[in-house]
């Protein structure tokens, strides 16, 4: 039996690599990767929790099935917007967009 | 016993199978390593500039259209094992859902995106 | 005590007595046996693609008035054996600035990405691997795996034409698995689940392809092409791409990937089967369950016989025109189709079952028959859009009229 | 210790390995590979959590789909992506650092309050896919999220093609 607490470890250990990449990476893409590890480090803790405390209730995994659909949103709007911006600036670097800058 | 394991099990065994094959293979066949033989091929022609040609822009907007489309199963397939148990809201309530889809379609096409340029 | 009907479940339990009076531990031998079919069925499913490839050779040279095979062996059966000699005494060639790691593990993928949906494939009543509650999307989820490894194979082989030729494959198999995941949804919605035993004992009282003929006809197409064989064979046109994305695959390795495409086809093929044509269903075959095995292969093959027909009777069709095929025709027509079956067979569930099915038929036709109306309208502009002079350029690129369905709609941009 | 323990700590080792090659890998490419092993460990321990439902899914979105629109994107901006210069912020120590804490916290907190040590509760006897199902489509429950979901994809599906498909972008 593998206790609770293992998949919420695991779920911390990938959120905060996910969470490194998205603060340490340069290339835009390469954040956005690291978004995906965060978002699938919330997915293991909901399905754990579902599993664990209330599997009959199935708030755990329609949370998870939501966040599938956020998670695509968010990639294809945010690819679309790195690939425009790289167009437009001949940069990934997300340093670089400060197009809104004064 | 969870069904998952004897998938487990099947994958790995329908991975190792062909990755045996390989390695076996690799240790039968000759080896004698020459330069010309692994140059990169291109019907005789020697190969110019950079390998890494840029995706053409147009596929990009067809892989957006497949994502959106292909993360609705996530809710069809739920709701097409129920609605038949349920009242007839139910389907149409999906019916619902594949129509404001559609409509992104229609928007897609109108938009000019679909089209091959 | 051992009954003809079903074999298989008796020469298990015979292995598990066996094993058992061997001394071994019963929990031990209860999980060998339970596993030990996820060992075979790998094992079964990659022996079949040796007569499938030679069925198929000579399938396709008698449609092109060919012979086909026919030195090794009477009727050229041992052709299969004497490649495989010679693919396995092949050199192993690795492309210098390729990624090696990766080269190789892409066919390793298509083959598992082909042979995984064995796992879940109902042969008979009590012939099966397992029956997981979500067997249709299991057999999409292991499918993505085949797209994997094209764009793995394309991208690791540090050749221009294999990058390319692999985004090419990519776009139509993502194109394509819209449709082909829409379709899918209308057995599951018919069956109310998604088990594939569970699909086939649904349809019992009539085969789905007569409930839904129009979601099994777009299954075929959808299908062909994610097999990517003729008409649908655009990531191989040599004239175009040499050979499109495995031009730096030899011996073993590219064996692999042509393995992997017949398996590919036959198991679409038993796919349709299960899904469409009632899968083990028929007389007898519950009591004796041998029986639906033969009827699951006899089914199989004649939806397995429509893919190789339809590949060696089409040319090949242009990368716009396959485009337009799935984005403007396919997917639309599977959207409203999925939309009207679910209101109408849960409109008519109480209604006599014959009636229900009448009717579940006739909004097929009738979604049929609207996108036939739009091919129409679409050949219709484009024909228009093809004859009409055109300044500053010639006669240089024109559509063809005939095939209104795929030929270049007229670009109806809003902007 | 037993099979199920072994089996999560190949698996989490995999993928925790797998997440830290993705945030570390200098090729981008290479990293958009280890996401999908990530993303596939991912899988393997919802399978073993009993959602095989949300296994399934994850391989055909995630990986499927996601991963293939990442690399995509990657190939289209790969050109931008080498005229960059260093791949890490200049900032990554104090990151690595803010990161361990982080991680230290979560763990300590997850390892520590009651019924971090319990076992998984008994499955209802149900189909758990038609309770997903149901729920879904309730309108005491779900229903709402479902019908929102899908003017969100609609929503994502106009912006992205409106931003992406832009053929002449203004140089």
């Amino acid at each position: 039996m593998v206790p609770l607490s293992w998949y919420l470890v695991f779920s911390a250990a990938l959120f905060s690599l996910g969470l490194f990449g998205v603060l340490a990476r340069r290339n835009a893409v390469a954040i956005l990767l690291g978004i995906e590890l965060m978002l699938n480090a919330a997915n293991v803790n909901l399905v754990a929790f579902w599993r664990y405390m209330a599997p009959a209730r199935m708030g755990g995994q329609v949370f998870v099935v939501v966040v599938f659909a956020v998670a695509a949103a968010e990639a294809a709007v945010g690819l679309a917007l790195i690939i425009s911006f790289a167009r437009l600036r001949g940069s990934v670097d997300a340093d670089q967009a400060d197009l809104l800058r004064g | 016993m969870n069904p998952w394991i004897f998938v487990g099990v099947f994958l790995l065994v329908a991975g190792a199978l062909p990755a045996f094959a390989l390695l076996f293979a690799k240790y039968l066949g000759p080896r004698r390593p020459a330069p010309i033989k692994s140059e990169t091929y291109e019907c005789g022609v020697e190969t110019h500039g950079p390998t890494w040609v840029q995706l053409k822009a147009q596929y990009y907007v067809y892989a957006l259209v497949f994502v959106v489309f292909d993360v609705e199963l996530v809710f069809l397939f739920p709701w097409a094992i129920v609605y038949a148990r349920l009242p007839l809201y139910v389907a149409l309530e999906g019916a619902l859902f594949l129509l404001i889809l559609a409509g992104g379609l229609v928007y897609v096409w109108r938009k000019g995106a679909l089209e091959w340029a | 005590m051992i009954q003809p009907g079903d074999l298989i479940a008796s020469l298990g339990s015979w292995l598990q007595r066996f094993l058992l009076s061997l001394g071994l531990a019963p929990s031990l031998v209860s999980l060998g046996v339970a596993l030990l079919p996820a060992i075979l069925l790998p094992v079964i499913s990659l022996m079949t693609a040796i007569p499938l490839i030679w069925l198929e050779r000579k399938w396709v040279a008698r449609l092109q008035d060919r012979i086909g095979p026919n030195r090794v062996g009477p009727f050229g059966v041992f052709q299969v054996f004497a490649d495989m000699v010679k693919i396995f005494t092949k050199e192993d060639l690795i492309p210098q600035g390729a990624d090696k790691i990766i080269f190789s593990l892409a066919p390793v993928l298509a083959m598992a990405g082909v042979i995984g949906v064995w796992a879940v494939l109902p042969f008979a009543a009590d012939v099966y691997g397992v029956n997981l509650n979500v067997g249709a999307l299991y057999v999409i989820a292991v499918g993505t795996f085949g797209m994997l490894a094209i764009l793995l194979a394309g991208w690791s082989s540090n050749n221009k034409y294999a990058l390319l030729g692999a985004y090419r494959a990519v776009a139509q198999l993502i194109s394509y698995e819209v449709p082909m995941v829409l379709t899918l949804l209308v057995p599951v919605m018919l069956a109310g689940s998604m088990g594939l035993n569970d699909i086939v004992r649904a349809q019992g009282n009539g085969w789905f392809v007569f409930l839904a003929p129009l979601a099994a006809i777009i299954f075929m197409i959808a299908a062909q092409a994610e097999v990517g064989r003729a008409p649908f064979d655009l990531l191989e046109a040599e004239s175009e791409l040499v050979a499109g994305f495995n031009i730096e695959y030899s011996g073993m390795k590219f064996g692999f990937f042509y393995v992997a495409e017949f398996l590919h086809s036959f198991t679409f093929g038993a796919l349709g089967a299960t899904f469409f044509l009632g899968g083990w269903l028929g007389p007898g075959s519950e009591t004796f369950p041998m029986l639906g095995v033969v009827y699951f292969l006899i089914k199989s093959f004649a939806v397995y016989f429509v893919f190789v027909w339809t590949r060696g009777t089409f040319p090949r069709i242009r990368i716009d025109q396959m485009i337009n095929l799935s984005w403007k025709l396919l997917t639309p027509a599977s959207l409203g189709l999925v939309a009207l079956i679910a209101v109408v067979h849960r409109a008519t569930q109480a209604t006599p079952p014959l009636l229900q099915a009448v009717v579940l038929l006739g909004a097929n036709l009738f979604v049929f028959f609207c996108a036939l109306l739009v091919m129409r309208s679409m050949g219709r502009m484009a024909r228009e859009r093809s004859t009409a002079p055109r300044p500053g350029s010639g006669s240089g690129k024109t559509t063809d009229p005939g095939q209104g369905a795929v030929a270049r709609p007229a670009s109806a941009s809003g902007d | 210790m037993a099979l199920a323990q072994i089996l999560f700590l190949i698996v989490a080792a995999l993928g925790v390995l797998a997440g830290l090659m993705v945030v570390t890998v200098r090729n981008l490419l290479h990293a958009a590979l280890w996401l999908i092993v990530a993303l596939f460990a991912v899988a393997v321990l919802f399978a073993m959590l009993d959602a095989g439902f949300l296994a399934v899914i994850q391989v055909v979105i995630y990986i499927g789909a996601i991963a293939i629109l990442i690399i995509f994107a990657i190939m289209l901006t790969r050109r931008e992506a080498l005229t960059a210069g260093p791949q890490d912020n200049r900032l990554w120590p104090v990151a690595g650092t803010l990161c361990a804490l982080v991680f230290l916290g979560l763990a300590w907190s997850a390892s520590n309050f009651a019924g971090a040590q319990s076992g998984p509760a008994k499955l209802p006897a149900s189909d758990a896919l038609v309770a997903l199902g149901t729920a879904l489509v309730s309108p005491d429950q779900y229903v709402v999220p479902f019908e929102v979901a899908s003017v969100l994809l609609l929503a994502a599906l106009i912006g992205s093609v409106a931003i992406a498909g832009d053929r002449n972008p203004s140089k």
